[in-house]
């Protein structure tokens, strides 16, 4: 059963890429991906009672290679179907070519093997797929800037996963094993901590680096954000990709039990949302400021994953779910508006509510969610998080939010407003401005020529149904909060009453607060526009991954232990 | 043993013709060379710890560096002919 | 004796870091993959010396046809001061588009070349060689201490050959205990292929108009590689066959099939493939090396099968995963020589 | 055997060292073209020769035999094709370099 | 002793890509940073006079490799290579495009628009 949810997948991708018609029938496709996850909530509802692991071939001795579920992997497997549910229905309506579903189905495939593998080699091998994939995903409609950013996070992540890969082998030399329950058993039994400082950092680099941890990483949201790319490699590249390194991060964390960072990762978290949140002020471009409060937002899950308690923990990893969901649409709603407006500047959109009302109220909601408004899921992971934060973490996090409040205020402007009318002479311009003509064919660009001859465009209703589906769950997410974490974490929380109003209260403070903020010291300001534009060269951001590891080798070395 | 170590130190002026090699061709040679010196090590090593089939690898060394050699030479001649 | 050959490779990386020449990179690239080789073999591991051998051989070939091509892109630029327009761009239509990135990649090139040459050698390389030596100081630092945890390397010595058969441990352990990374690795080839395809500049997917190899004209050296394709291919086979038994297997032999197919490109100039059918065969190749692997491996039945079957799993997956591999590379290195180098 | 074995192989080691004294020597291409690689494949063949004695009749000399047969014929095809190749890219017989790379910057 | 070497040859290559502006030369140092991981596996639990884990007589453990690590390294030298291959093709279409491979001209190449944008401000 285990095995077959990565192998299907993978199966029937290479099944589609030799079918002899270049077209593939829709209800195949999706009567597999409902397939897949109908397998995965059975999986997921079999692993609640005991964990079900699988030794391929029945080796035992720690041999083989193991594949297990429990609840952590349960949940990262339900979010990858889910969300390659909705990305399914999103593209339905299209004309992808079946090599779009041969990359699709892939990634699932590798994704959900990530998320099932018990086996530290094994998560090398996928993480190179994963990376290959995606990277071949950007590149989908071969333009411009998507070949030199496609080719720098390729690099990047080669090189990076050279470290863990150099990781493994400590770990390999000092345990014996390459399971990770085993390894972890050894760990806590024979080793002692400066022996894995090294493997430690070497590793955490790495993840740090998936996740974009590092608070100079700008490569990853950019690379996130490319204009040319299909949305959905944008999705999921922020919503699964970015998650697949916390999860690593939570595994790895149980395998260096004796190594007790989390001081050092509550730090680097607070950096990196800070800073998330201060590059997705200064974006122009709506793809861009999703993916960098993409960055904030892992900031916000490490904090509440470095706090100590049950309910953290809980809210976290609720947040991953939360985040992921709300994330998703906006990125696929940014999709709809994309080829509706035909531009990514915020300044050339206005009026979406108007133009396209459901886009426009699904946003409305997915920035509800984000922002952590009541009954929203954002607001229970938040409220989890908060729950057992001390008197400093307390007010970051309600500060974290207030930046991410401004954020999306900032983004909600989009909302508003009148679309812009567009002249005779702007059609020249954009025809003439540096623009190679291969770009402008290569994507279906529907939009633009259509609103010159004021012809209001039919959206797919496929991309609506979508992007309705992830709103509802969001809704979802937050009326019956309680009891879904009851369900995924086999976990019984206590919402107060009293709570959810101070923090309705400190909500709409905040949005008071923010839109202050906005307002006043975000809407016209130079210098935030120029740091939001700061750009790391290949080589700056191999010295900060080589900093980074320093610097954990340094900090976990001298001053913790 | 001895055989061993000689052509060990034998590999170290091949080294510098290909890296001094005043010529592109002198680096070739020298490739071609340090590919013959490995040959030796590994029937040598082979048979210093009575390993037989590692003579396969001599096989697959020989047949290697011929082609590799091989192309390098073909593309270099024929990108130079083509720019005259 | 190890450590002597090891100085000599850390020394050619050392000549890759201040070379500057795209021909000489190549052949010090092959010269230590050579070197490696040879260091593998003598740390004891003729499988992966085996496949680096034949892996290094292909990355020069690769290398040196985008090099080739890289060149000549160079010097038809310089000759024309324009970009060259003779090989049907499809990017190309707009005059005024071409003069824009024209004038931009000037401003680029003239900001770019006055920050390199602000900067005197000692300026470029003390920060950047600093920070290394530093990071290598703290690496060394922290280096744990103690032996090798031996268990599972005596766990797999001891029981491969009950639990799976033939002599080489190596080749047990990625046909049977860790058959499921090696399917991984046979996809990832799958998407390389499909990759160099879809990302290549040129969208066609048939070979055909490739230039010729040019080795016509040398009548002694074609008579002879007539000779070599044969003992090549036979060579890949028998690397295959004997994959459970001595050093090799799947990868390696078939890497040898796939250098059958350079040498017979070379000797009679055939640059036009039938590559959907090749891309169809690898992909046909690889659902049966799944389900095969799905069949014997993961639903247990190879603990069932007699030891006699044991072989036979081990031949018919190696060889699947030859032929896997031969198609992949036959590809690749057929797309290589005649679109990249177009 | 053993000592005959010894001595062969010697001898081969003394034509290899004339070999890396000529590659140093002289300074035209095709000179050194010539004495390293004719005395580099005597070297070899002599060595592999003199091991192949010192084992006697065995499965590995047979081996060692069939490998001296392709070294045999490659090892000259590869001299070939570069003292070929590099007389017809144009490199001077007297002596003078003629360099046909170019750095990627 | 081996192992030093091999983090060495990690470092060296990590400095030649800090340092070099050629993406070809990038591409070329992550190929031997590979092999500088590689040499490493390899080098797990060395010890002079290692013999190959190959044949039915291996009781004498003490003097045979570890075959997991170099079971380990083949996957790893594939995936290297088919990685490798990608990355070479992404350059070459990129260099027929905007026809550089320095990696500060490619930067500028690329994002052209934004700059303009953010000058015309």
């Amino acid at each position: 059963m285990l095995i077959y949810l990565v192998i299907a997948p993978i199966l029937f991708a290479v099944l589609l890429y030799l079918f002899p018609t270049s077209k593939i029938s829709k209800s195949i496709v999706i009567v597999a991906q409902a397939l897949l996850v109908a397998a995965a909530f059975v999986l997921f509802y079999q692993s609640r009672t005991n964990e079900i692991s699988l030794n391929i071939g029945d080796y035992g001795g720690f041999l083989g290679i193991t594949l297990a579920v429990d609840q952590l992997s349960a949940i990262f497997l339900i979010l990858t179907v889910v969300i390659f549910f909705a990305l399914t229905i999103y593209n339905i309506g299209e004309n992808n070519s079946k090599f779009f579903w041969f990359l699709l189905f892939l990634l699932e495939g590798t994704l959900i093997g990530l998320f099932l593998t018990r086996d530290i080699f094994n998560i090398f091998v996928l993480a190179e797929v994963t990376t290959v994939l995606g990277a071949i995903f950007l590149m989908y409609h071969r333009i411009r800037r998507s070949m030199y950013d496609g080719l720098v996070y390729l690099m990047v992540n080669v090189i990076v996963m050279q470290f863990y890969l150099f990781g493994i082998g400590f770990l390999y030399m000092l345990t014996g094993v390459l399971d990770m329950d085993q390894s972890a058993l050894v760990i806590a039994t024979t080793l002692d901590n400066s022996q894995l400082t090294l493997p430690f950092a070497l590793i955490k680099t790495a993840i740090a680096a998936k996740c974009s941890l590092l608070p100079l990483m700008t490569f990853l949201p950019k690379v996130h954000s490319i204009p040319d790319a299909p949305s959905s490699v944008g999705t999921i590249l922020s919503c699964l990709q970015v998650k697949a390194g916390i999860y690593l991060f939570l595994r790895f964390r149980h395998i260096f039990q004796g190594i007790d960072a989390s001081s050092f990762f509550l730090i680097l978290g607070i950096i990196t949302a800070v800073f998330g949140i201060i590059l997705a002020l200064g974006q122009t471009n709506i793809k861009s400021i999703l993916a960098y409060s993409t960055i904030a937002q892992v900031g916000l899950i490490v904090i509440g994953l470095s706090l100590e308690g049950t309910y953290s923990y809980i809210g976290s990893l609720y947040h991953v779910f939360s985040h992921a969901i709300a994330k998703a649409t906006l990125f696929l709603s940014a999709g709809i508006i994309m080829r509706v407006y035909d531009t990514l500047e915020m300044s050339k959109i206005k009026g979406v509510l108007k133009e396209i009302p459901v886009v426009g109220f699904v946003t409305i909601l997915a920035i509800l969610s984000m922002t952590g408004a009541p009954l929203f899921s954002g607001n229970i992971s938040k409220y989890f998080m908060m729950s057992e934060a001390n008197f400093i973490i307390y007010p970051i996090i309600i500060l974290i939010n207030l930046g991410t409040i401004t954020v999306f205020i900032k983004y909600a402007t989009i909302l508003f407003g009148k679309m812009p009318a567009v002249t005779e002479e702007e059609i020249d311009e954009a025809k003439a401005t540096g623009v190679l003509q291969e770009d402008r064919d290569n994507i279906e660009r529907t939009g633009f020529f259509a609103k010159a001859e004021a012809i209001i465009l039919r959206i797919d209703i496929f991309k609506e149904i979508a992007v309705v589906l992830l709103a509802i769950l969001c809704l979802l997410g937050g009326i019956f909060g309680t009891e879904l974490i009851g369900l995924l974490f086999h976990y019984d929380v206590v919402i107060r009453f009293a709570d959810i109003a101070e923090k309705a209260i400190i909500f709409v403070c905040s949005w008071g607060a923010g839109y202050f903020i906005y307002r006043f010291a975000v809407k016209k300001n130079a210098s935030l526009k120029f740091i939001g534009h700061l750009d790391l060269n290949f080589r700056t951001i191999c010295v900060s991954i080589g900093g980074f590891f320093a610097l954990t080798l340094l900090v976990v070395g001298v001053v913790l232990s | 043993m001895y055989i061993l170590w000689a052509m060990l130190i034998f590999l170290i002026p091949y080294l510098v013709l290909i890296v001094r090699g005043p010529t592109v061709w002198d680096r070739i040679l020298g490739m071609s060379l340090v590919s013959t010196k490995i040959i030796i090590i590994v029937i040598i090593f082979s048979s210093l710890n009575h390993l037989d089939y590692l003579t396969d690898f001599a096989i697959i060394y020989v047949l290697l560096g011929f082609i590799v050699t091989f192309f390098i030479t073909t593309f270099l001649v024929t990108r130079k002919k083509r720019e005259k | 004796m190890i450590y002597l050959l090891l100085v000599l490779w850390l020394f050619l990386a050392f000549c890759i870091i201040g070379e500057k020449r795209n021909i000489r990179i190549v052949i010090y690239l092959c010269v230590f993959s050579f070197i490696s080789s040879i260091s593998f073999l003598i740390l004891g591991s003729p499988d992966a010396a085996m496949a680096e051998a034949a892996i290094g051989t292909f990355t020069g070939i690769f290398f040196i046809i985008c090099f080739e091509k890289h060149r000549e892109l160079r010097f038809n630029e310089k000759n024309a001061s324009v970009f060259s327009r003779d090989e049907d761009p499809p990017d190309i239509d707009d005059e005024r588009a071409v003069q824009a990135l024209l004038k931009l990649r000037k401003k680029a090139r003239a900001r770019t070349r006055g920050k390199h040459n602000a900067k005197s050698i000692l300026q470029r390389y003390l920060a950047p060689g600093l920070f290394s030596i530093l990071l290598f100081i703290l690496f060394i630092v922290f280096l744990p201490g103690g032996e090798a945890n031996p268990y599972l390397r005596n766990q797999f010595l001891t029981q491969f050959s009950e639990h799976v058969g033939g002599e080489n441990a190596v080749t047990a352990i990625y046909l049977a205990y860790r058959v499921y990374d090696t399917l991984f690795e046979a996809l990832v080839l799958v998407i390389a292929v499909v990759a160099v395809i879809h990302m290549s500049y040129s969208s066609d997917i048939l070979v055909k108009g490739g230039k010729p190899s040019h080795v016509g004209q040398y009548v002694v050296v074609v008579s002879v590689l007539r000779v070599i394709c044969a003992i090549v291919l036979l060579f890949g086979f028998y690397l295959i066959m004997n994959g459970h038994i001595t050093a090799g297997g799947g990868f390696q032999g078939g890497l040898f099939i796939a250098a059958f197919f350079i040498c017979r490109y070379l000797v009679y100039d055939i640059y036009d493939l039938p590559i959907t059918k090749v891309i169809r065969m690898e992909e046909l190749v690889f659902l049966s090396t799944v389900i095969f692997a799905v069949l014997i491996v993961f639903l247990g039945t190879i603990n069932h099968l007699p030891p006699v079957f044991h072989i036979v799993y081990m031949i018919v997956m190696n060889f699947l995963i030859g032929l896997k591999v031969a198609c992949g590379f036959l590809i690749l290195f057929y797309r290589y020589i005649a679109i990249e180098r177009r | 055997m053993e000592i005959l074995g010894n001595i062969i192989i010697i001898l081969g080691i003394i034509f290899m060292l004339f070999g890396v004294i000529g590659i140093f020597r002289y300074q035209n291409f095709f000179v050194r073209i010539l004495i390293a690689s004719k005395i580099d494949t005597v070297g070899a063949l002599t060595v592999v020769i003199g091991l192949a004695v010192k084992h006697g009749f065995s499965f590995f000399s047979l081996r060692v035999v069939l490998l001296l047969v392709l070294m045999f014929i490659i090892n000259p095809m590869v001299t070939h094709i570069i003292a070929r190749s590099a007389y017809e890219s144009g490199q001077n017989i007297d002596g003078s370099v003629d360099d046909i790379e170019e750095g990627n910057e | 002793m081996i192992n030093i070497i091999a983090i060495l040859m990690f470092f060296i290559s990590f400095f030649g890509l800090i340092t070099s502006h050629s993406m070809i030369k990038s591409i070329v140092f992550t190929v031997l940073m590979e092999s500088a991981v590689i040499l490493f596996f390899l080098s797990l639990g060395f010890q002079s006079g290692i013999i190959p884990p190959i044949g039915v007589n291996l009781e004498n453990l003490e003097h045979v490799a570890d075959p997991l690590p170099q079971a380990l390294m083949i996957t790893a030298i594939i995936i290297g290579v088919a990685v490798t291959t990608i990355k070479i093709t992404i350059l070459m279409s990129f260099f027929r495009k905007f026809k550089t491979t320095d990696w500060d001209e490619a930067r500028i190449l690329s994002h052209h628009h934004e700059e303009d944008e953010n000058n015309n401000d």
